[in-house]
């Protein structure tokens, strides 16, 4: 019983890192419809950024987290602009292409400011330590992970099923020239669009540093977690995200509960189970 | 000539750059003749664990650069896919990290500086049981060197009397530990023995073992130096305070020799931190100059020489076991702790002096 | 006859490889195989369209096969590729039977995870395949019995690339056939295949079973050449940059993949020699002009070449 | 004379460095209703397509109540009046009808109108874009461009593939729209019947070329020139 | 037995919506039908689910007396129902010829076949260049499809449905998108057809079903209205109202 309670809780902590962590891929990757394996390279700009403004800058946790976070927004910009906007026509293969070039180049010059080895963020005595559940004790941190990602999913829901904005949003990326002709400027909706996502991946950087710790080669290491999560959930659907990251992590947890000897295999197999029922994902449009 | 094959570039570029600061640390000690011979040193990229380039360099050093010894080698697959090669060729190579116990019954030619993993984990063994530590959860990484690692623990700990409560292995792509430490706080063990290595994993075990209230539960933290090795013990934050590992090298380690060595590394790059790999390497060309010095050219020579060699080294005095070609040496056991700069050091508190490669003697 | 210009291209370029860099023959054999592998690629994606991150599945299961078949049952290298490229097909007919129906990131995905249990499963069984340590202990025979794998790397080089060739035209048949027409097909409109009538999902197997017996022989070649196999050949960076090569190189007509594996492997070569620790910007910004200047790979650079001067007329 | 509303000059466009357009002037007047008819690909599409800004510009002005709008972008032109119906249709796949409807919202327009001119959307509403019939997708692409109150509104082919019933529910709705004088319409039509007798005025483009302007009626009956440009049985 | 495809009480619905209400329709060798009825009315839908692409909700599909509800879409077409996509469905990046080639192909059960040529046959490029010449498409047989005017991409989609040589063929819209000059050619396409071929055609160019259809099946909300000739349904008021308007009569 004790056993049960603990895989959901800790299935549900770790599936909320989970979501935080690839949420800025559904809006790019989903969304907007360009395969963006560069999403780990701005969670990890947003990881580095911080890393350098609590060591060299000696900002505390949260005012450095604001400011890495408005960085890789700011920087998102521009780089939409050169790098992304020439690919949104092209087919799937170049944009892979394409985006592993960056990520590249993101790993490089992290690597090259920074070095290759693990950049910490520590948290502030409010977040770390642990909360006494009377059954058990849950790190503090989770609870605000939790916390985050009700707030973003909620937010996002409201900001794409809900407003004038996600209905152009999803219009412009149906037929960006008919979007255009009806008066909707899609370029500006594309940046704005591409800054939400890599400013939500680098909050997922951030917060999920706890398990995945920011070092240069962070996107390449965990690419294909980011990607299980969104395909799982279903290309476009900020919801199915948010339920494959529950299911995966309830499950990952419930393995290493239960049987750690199989490992890796059960996720991997369950992940193939679930899309080989549902190929468009858990709550992808059909 | 010697050609150093090692990862210069990729997630594990960090090896190449310790083994190189550590080469040119010694150049700058010893000059560059050995005996009478000039040393000149080759560097190789592998770019990771990748026996098929491992080979393809070593081969053009061999073919192309002619060299007469050759040095480096990080990962076992890389070693061992290299041991024809070295037979064949019969060029001296001396393993400067790669930790399989294998490796050195593969070829006559290697010979290694470094330590194996259940050199390193059987005195951890003991200590514990020394400290009244009886009943023990291990727990490791799932693949190979954590299976060795698990045995060496294991064998020790229960030839000694201890008992082991339960056996976890932890899939390699783990980030979340919480279920593990979850079912090892339901054994209530006196300690859990841990062996997972440096970079992310380790970073979020410690962490999880902080977060779950392990300590405070009274599990004591037993691991081996891969996990909090100096390089990436920073990055570790205080969560890493008071836990034991066991290691042949401590940049805390306290002699002339170290601080010597710290000095001179501090003045080839000044940013470096010395680690393991840095003192392997410093080892092994101390090994590569005692070889060129009374061979020259000449491997099969040189590689006498050396056999049975001892020498102080800034990790304390060692030896290469003429029988296993694998380097004799003592073990520390440490605990992280602060120093008066605030920063976060692996403090030795026990010696387990001459210390052989536990998992070929056994065998 | 002017079919045949590429295949003498190929064969000068190879010869001169050989007389102009003799010592680094390993380097070059590892281009060869890579190429194999890449090629095996260019069938299943380029031609049938179908986008695939799990060649590494087969090149892998070949590698491991062909290296337990020379240390348990003989070293001859033939017989040692053909096993290689009969679990490649294996391997790949099975995970095909539901691979193929699935399209999209839900493809790219489904790969990815049978390639990562197949490495997860190698790692288990570390007896037989010895885990982390690799599978070591490969001695190869003489191949047909006459030439001895050197030294220098003579004759796996020459090997090699004598196999490269058997591919390229096998390949080239293939794709010139009807089967390789209704391959080409699918790529561009699966819905009008079954409309015609043609068992789109069979083909698709048939068509993945090929590209993974060919993956496989590639990855039995490295077996052979590097005498030991490690988890790393079911990695998946492994897939995701013979995929780069292709990509370089221009889908569809196999040339490309030689061009691209050939171009990708001499950069990174070069440039890690050069600046190891910062190599990756060389082939972060070589992967980005080929996407921005070159959309459709090597390849096409003549074409755009021809449309430029056109506009500056 | 007044100004025109749009006018073109010499007007050289076409996809890329493609050139499709071959050098076209027109003026076209507040109010008018224009038919532009011509065989498959002469590039009637690529026109329109022009004039909204989607194509590449490779020479010639293009004027919007006098100023020159040739190198405003396509939703800026939108702004100021100018509406396009796609041949394509190009209904949004991922909004509901009533979603895209709201996409081309502007202004004062409410969705209501919509619904009033095309009771079939109303049902419909929240089914899925792609869920539509050819018919319904029709009336939904035009309805979405009315809901930004065009100027000029620019039509092409929107009665391919439509039941004659819609289709004449269609040509009575254009029929009103232009009928109060407020709203410019470019037709274009393969049925060159019923173009011409809808429109004031007749264009006949070939090649990329205007190679008869004219008098809708006149054109209409003027079985020769129809036959020279459209081929034989194109008068309905 | 009875020759032909027999339809009998098909039934289909997307969640709530019907889009086929109980339908049942017969076609024998060498009939001539047309299918009419509102946008929406359920037409597409109904050639999918006789071609197998959607599955019904209940009701049986015979040809030639034999069920083929379970046939998959393949298997149909090999049994000899073939249509034309209302929306064109070309294989865009090759050529004119290679489209024409693979059906070709394909009824000869040759695309298994990974060694021979596949332009080397004889008996195909004679049946490739008839094609071609019966739709004008000679001139730009080597074209990739992609950069062909909408038009001849229609004539490209009919070829490629006759190339399958069905017994059943359904044409859905052929002519929408064709200019009307080449529309006649359509008409003689399909007045050329072997004459114990059936073949049901949707068209709302009414020129065109007049000239072709022998009767006319309406249809409204997804159930059959009415069937009759074609001087029956222009002449029914009900099928004035709903479908043809005022303009026709
Ligand atoms: N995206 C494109 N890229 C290149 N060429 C194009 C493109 N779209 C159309 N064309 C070409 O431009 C020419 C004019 O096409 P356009 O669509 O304007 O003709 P149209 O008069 O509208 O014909 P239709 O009656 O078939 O709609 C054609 O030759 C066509 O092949
Ligand atoms: N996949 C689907 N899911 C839900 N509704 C659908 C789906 N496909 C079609 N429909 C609906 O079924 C109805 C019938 O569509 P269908 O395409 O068969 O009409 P049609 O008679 O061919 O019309 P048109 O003449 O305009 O082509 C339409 O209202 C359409 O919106
Ligand atoms: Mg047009
Ligand atoms: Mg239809």
């Amino acid at each position: 019983m004790t056993t049960l309670a603990s895989i959901l809780l800790d299935g549900v902590a770790y599936g909320m890192i989970l979501f935080m962590i690839s949420v800025g891929l559904t809006v790019t990757m989903g969304l907007m419809r360009v395969v963006n394996l560069a999403h780990g390279g701005f969670a990890m700009l947003g990881g580095a950024f911080t890393h350098w403004a609590m060591m060299s800058a000696g900002l505390p946790f949260p005012l450095a987290a604001l400011a890495a976070l408005i960085a890789v927004v700011i920087l998102s910009v521009p780089m939409e602009r050169v790098f992304y906007r020439p690919i949104y026509k092209m087919g799937e293969l170049p944009q892979v292409l394409a985006t592993i070039g960056i990520t590249f180049l993101m790993i490089a010059s992290v690597n090259y400011a920074m070095g290759s080895s693990l950049l910490s963020i520590p948290l502030p005595k409010v977040m770390s330590g642990a909360v006494d559940l009377g059954f058990r004790t849950l790190p503090t941190h989770r609870l605000y992970v939790l916390g985050a990602g009700v707030l973003v999913i909620v937010g996002l829901f409201v900001l794409i099923e809900r407003t004038r904005f996600g209905i152009r949003l999803r219009a412009a990326v149906d037929h960006p020239g008919t979007a255009a002709c009806l008066g909707i400027d899609t370029g500006r909706i594309f940046s704005l669009t591409f800054a939400l996502g890599a400013g939500l991946a680098a909050l997922g950087g951030i917060l999920g540093a706890e398990l995945l710790p920011i070092d240069a080669y962070y996107p390449l290491r965990y690419m294909i977690l980011f990607l299980t999560v969104v395909a799982v959930g279903g290309m476009g659907s900020v919801a199915g995200s948010f339920v494959a990251a529950l299911a995966l992590g309830i499950l990952d947890t419930a393995a290493r509960y239960l049987f750690p000897e199989v490992g890796t295999i059960f996720f991997y197999l369950a992940m193939i189970v679930m899309l080989g029922l549902r190929p468009q994902g858990l709550l992808g449009r059909a | 000539k010697v050609g150093v094959v090692a990862p210069f570039s990729g997630p594990f570029a960090m090896y190449g750059k310790q083994f190189k600061d550590a080469i040119d640390v010694y150049v700058a000690e010893h000059g560059t003749k050995a005996g009478d011979h000039e040393v000149q040193f080759i560097y190789k990229d592998t770019g990771g664990p990748n026996p098929d380039t491992a080979k393809s360099v070593t081969q053009e050093l061999l073919v192309k650069d002619g060299v007469n010894y050759l040095a480096g080698y990080t990962f076992t697959p890389n070693a061992l896919a290299v041991a024809p090669l070295v037979d064949q060729a019969q060029v001296p190579t001396v393993i400067f990290n790669a930790a399989t116990s294998i490796i050195t019954t593969k070829s006559p030619y290697f010979v290694r500086t470094s330590f194996t993993t259940p050199q390193v984990a059987g005195p951890l063994a003991d200590w514990a049981i020394a400290q009244g530590i009886k009943t023990v959860v291990t727990s490791v990484t799932d693949y190979g060197p954590g299976i060795d690692a698990e045995k060496g623990f294991v064998k020790e700990f229960e030839a000694k009397g201890g008992k082991i409560v339960d056996s976890i292995r932890m899939p390699i792509a783990t980030s979340d530990f919480s279920p593990f430490m979850q079912r090892i706080k339901a054994a209530a063990p006196n300690a859990l023995f841990t062996f997972i290595p440096a970079g992310p994993p380790a970073f979020a075990f410690v962490k999880s073992y902080s977060d779950n209230g392990l300590s405070a539960a009274g599990v004591q933290f037993l691991g081996t130096g891969d996990l909090d090795e100096e390089t990436t013990l920073q990055g570790l934050g205080d969560a890493a305070l008071g836990i034991h590992t066991s290691f042949p090298y401590s940049v805390a380690h306290e002699s002339a020799m170290n601080t010597q060595f710290k000095a001179d590394l501090a003045k080839v790059d000044p940013g470096a931190v010395a680690n393991f790999a840095s003192v392997g390497a410093y080892d092994g060309t101390e090994a590569l100059y005692r070889m060129i010095a009374a061979g020259g050219t000449d491997g099969d020579a040189g590689l006498k020489a050396v056999l049975g060699a001892s020498w102080e080294s800034p990790r304390g005095p060692v030896s290469i076991d003429p029988k296993t070609h694998h380097i004799t040496e003592n073990m520390y056991i440490r605990v992280v702790a602060k120093d008066d700069k605030g920063q976060l050091i692996n403090k030795e508190i026990e010696t387990i002096k001459d210390v052989p490669d536990l998992g070929l003697v056994s065998k | 006859m002017r079919s045949l210009v590429p295949f003498v291209v190929m064969l000068v370029v190879a010869v001169a490889a050989f007389y102009l860099f003799p010592y680094n023959l390993a380097f070059l054999t590892r281009v060869v195989i890579t190429m194999i592998l890449v090629l095996s690629l260019d069938l299943i994606l380029g031609v049938a369209g179908v986008s695939t991150l799990g060649q590494a599945a087969m090149y892998g299961s070949g590698a491991y096969a062909a290296g337990l078949f020379a240390i348990h049952v003989w070293h001859d290298p033939l017989a040692g590729l053909a096993v290689g490229a009969a679990a490649g097909a294996v391997v790949a007919f099975v995970s095909g039977l539901f691979l193929t129906r699935a399209h999209g990131l839900t493809l790219l995905m489904l790969t990815i995870a049978v390639t990562e249990v197949l490495q997860e499963i190698a790692n288990k069984f570390s007896a037989i395949t010895g885990g982390t340590d690799g599978l070591g202990g490969i001695r190869m025979g003489r191949v047909l019995g006459i030439w001895k794998f050197d030294f220098v790397g003579r004759t796996g080089y020459i090997y090699a690339v004598c196999v490269l060739f058997v591919v390229v035209v096998v390949l080239k048949i293939v794709i010139g056939s009807p089967f390789g027409l209704a391959l080409r097909g699918i790529g561009d409109s699966p819905a009008r295949m079954r409309a015609i009538g043609t068992p789109v999902t069979r083909r698709l197997i048939a068509a993945y079973t090929l590209s993974g017996a060919v993956a496989g022989l590639a990855g039995a070649m490295a077996a052979q050449s590097t005498a030991l196999v490690s988890l790393g050949v079911y990695d998946f960076q492994l897939s995701a940059e013979a995929m780069i090569m292709l990509i370089l190189g221009g889908t569809g007509r196999l040339w490309g993949a030689l061009i691209g594996t050939a171009v990708f492997m001499t950069v990174h070569q070069v440039a890690s020699s050069v600046d190891p620790f910062n190599w990756l910007f060389v082939i972060g910004l070589l992967v980005l002009a080929v996407v921005y200047a070159v959309p459709r790979g090597l390849l096409g650079l003549p074409d755009e070449v021809k449309r430029l001067l056109r506009r500056l007329k | 004379m007044a100004e025109p509303l749009l006018s073109l000059t010499d007007l050289r466009a076409g996809y890329g460095p493609t050139q499709i357009l071959q050098g076209i002037s027109l003026d076209v007047a507040q109010g008018e209703r224009l038919a532009l008819i011509g065989r498959n690909g002469v590039g009637k599409t690529t026109l329109l397509a022009t004039i909204m800004g989607l194509t590449t510009l490779h020479g010639g002005a293009l004027n919007w109540n006098g100023a020159p709008i040739g190198k405003l972008a396509p939703h800026r032109r939108a702004a100021l009046g100018l509406g396009l119906v796609p041949q394509t249709r190009d209904i949004f796949k991922s909004l509901t009808v009533e979603e895209n409807l709201i996409a081309g919202l502007r202004g004062d327009a409410s969705i209501e109108e919509a619904y009033d001119l095309f009771p079939r959307l109303k049902e419909r509403r929240r089914n899925g874009g792609g869920q539509l019939s050819g018919g319904e997708q029709q009336m939904l692409s035009v309805a979405r461009t009315l809901m930004g109150r065009p100027k000029l509104l620019m039509l092409d082919e929107p009665l391919e593939g439509l039941a004659p019933v819609i289709c004449e529910m269609l040509m009575d709705v254009f029929e009103r729209l232009a009928g109060d004088g407020r709203t410019t319409v470019i037709l274009v039509e393969q049925h060159a019947g019923m173009a011409l007798g809808f429109a004031d005025r007749g264009v006949i483009l070939e090649a990329g070329r205007i190679v008869h302007t004219g008098d809708a009626k006149t054109l209409r009956a003027d079985a020769a020139t129809l036959g020279r440009y459209l081929g034989v049985g194109l008068a309905d | 037995m009875t020759a032909g495809l027999q339809v009998r009480g098909l039934n289909k619905a997307f969640g709530g919506l019907v889009v086929a209400r109980d339908i049942s329709l017969d076609l024998s060798p060498g009939d001539r039908k047309a299918l009419i009825g509102p946008n929406g009315a359920g037409k597409s839908t109904f050639t999918n689910l006789i071609t197998g692409i959607l599955a019904p909700t209940s009701g049986s599909i015979q040809l030639d007396g034999r069920d083929i509800g379970s046939l998959s879409e393949a298997q149909r077409v090999k049994a000899g129902i073939a249509k034309t996509f209302q929306i064109t469905t070309l294989f865009h990046s090759l050529t004119v010829r290679d489209n024409l080639r693979l059906p070709l192909l394909e009824r000869r059960g040759l695309t298994a076949r990974p060694f021979r040529r596949a332009a080397g046959d004889g008996g195909v490029e004679d049946e490739v260049e008839s094609l071609l010449q019966q739709f004008r498409l000679t001139d730009v047989g080597d074209r990739v499809v992609q950069r062909l005017a909408y038009g001849q991409q229609r004539l490209v989609e009919m070829a490629m449905t006759l190339a399958l040589r069905p017994r059943i063929l359904i044409l859905d819209e052929p002519a929408a998108g064709v200019p009307s000059s080449e529309s006649p050619l359509i008409a003689e396409a399909i007045a050329g057809l072997p004459q114990d071929l059936a073949v049901l055609i949707i068209e709302h160019d009414m020129a065109l079903v007049f000239k072709v259809a022998a009767r006319i099946i309406v249809l409204v909300a997804g159930a059959i209205l009415t069937e009759g000739t074609p001087a029956e349904i222009a002449a029914d008021p009900r099928v004035r109202d709903l479908y043809l308007g005022a303009g026709h009569g």
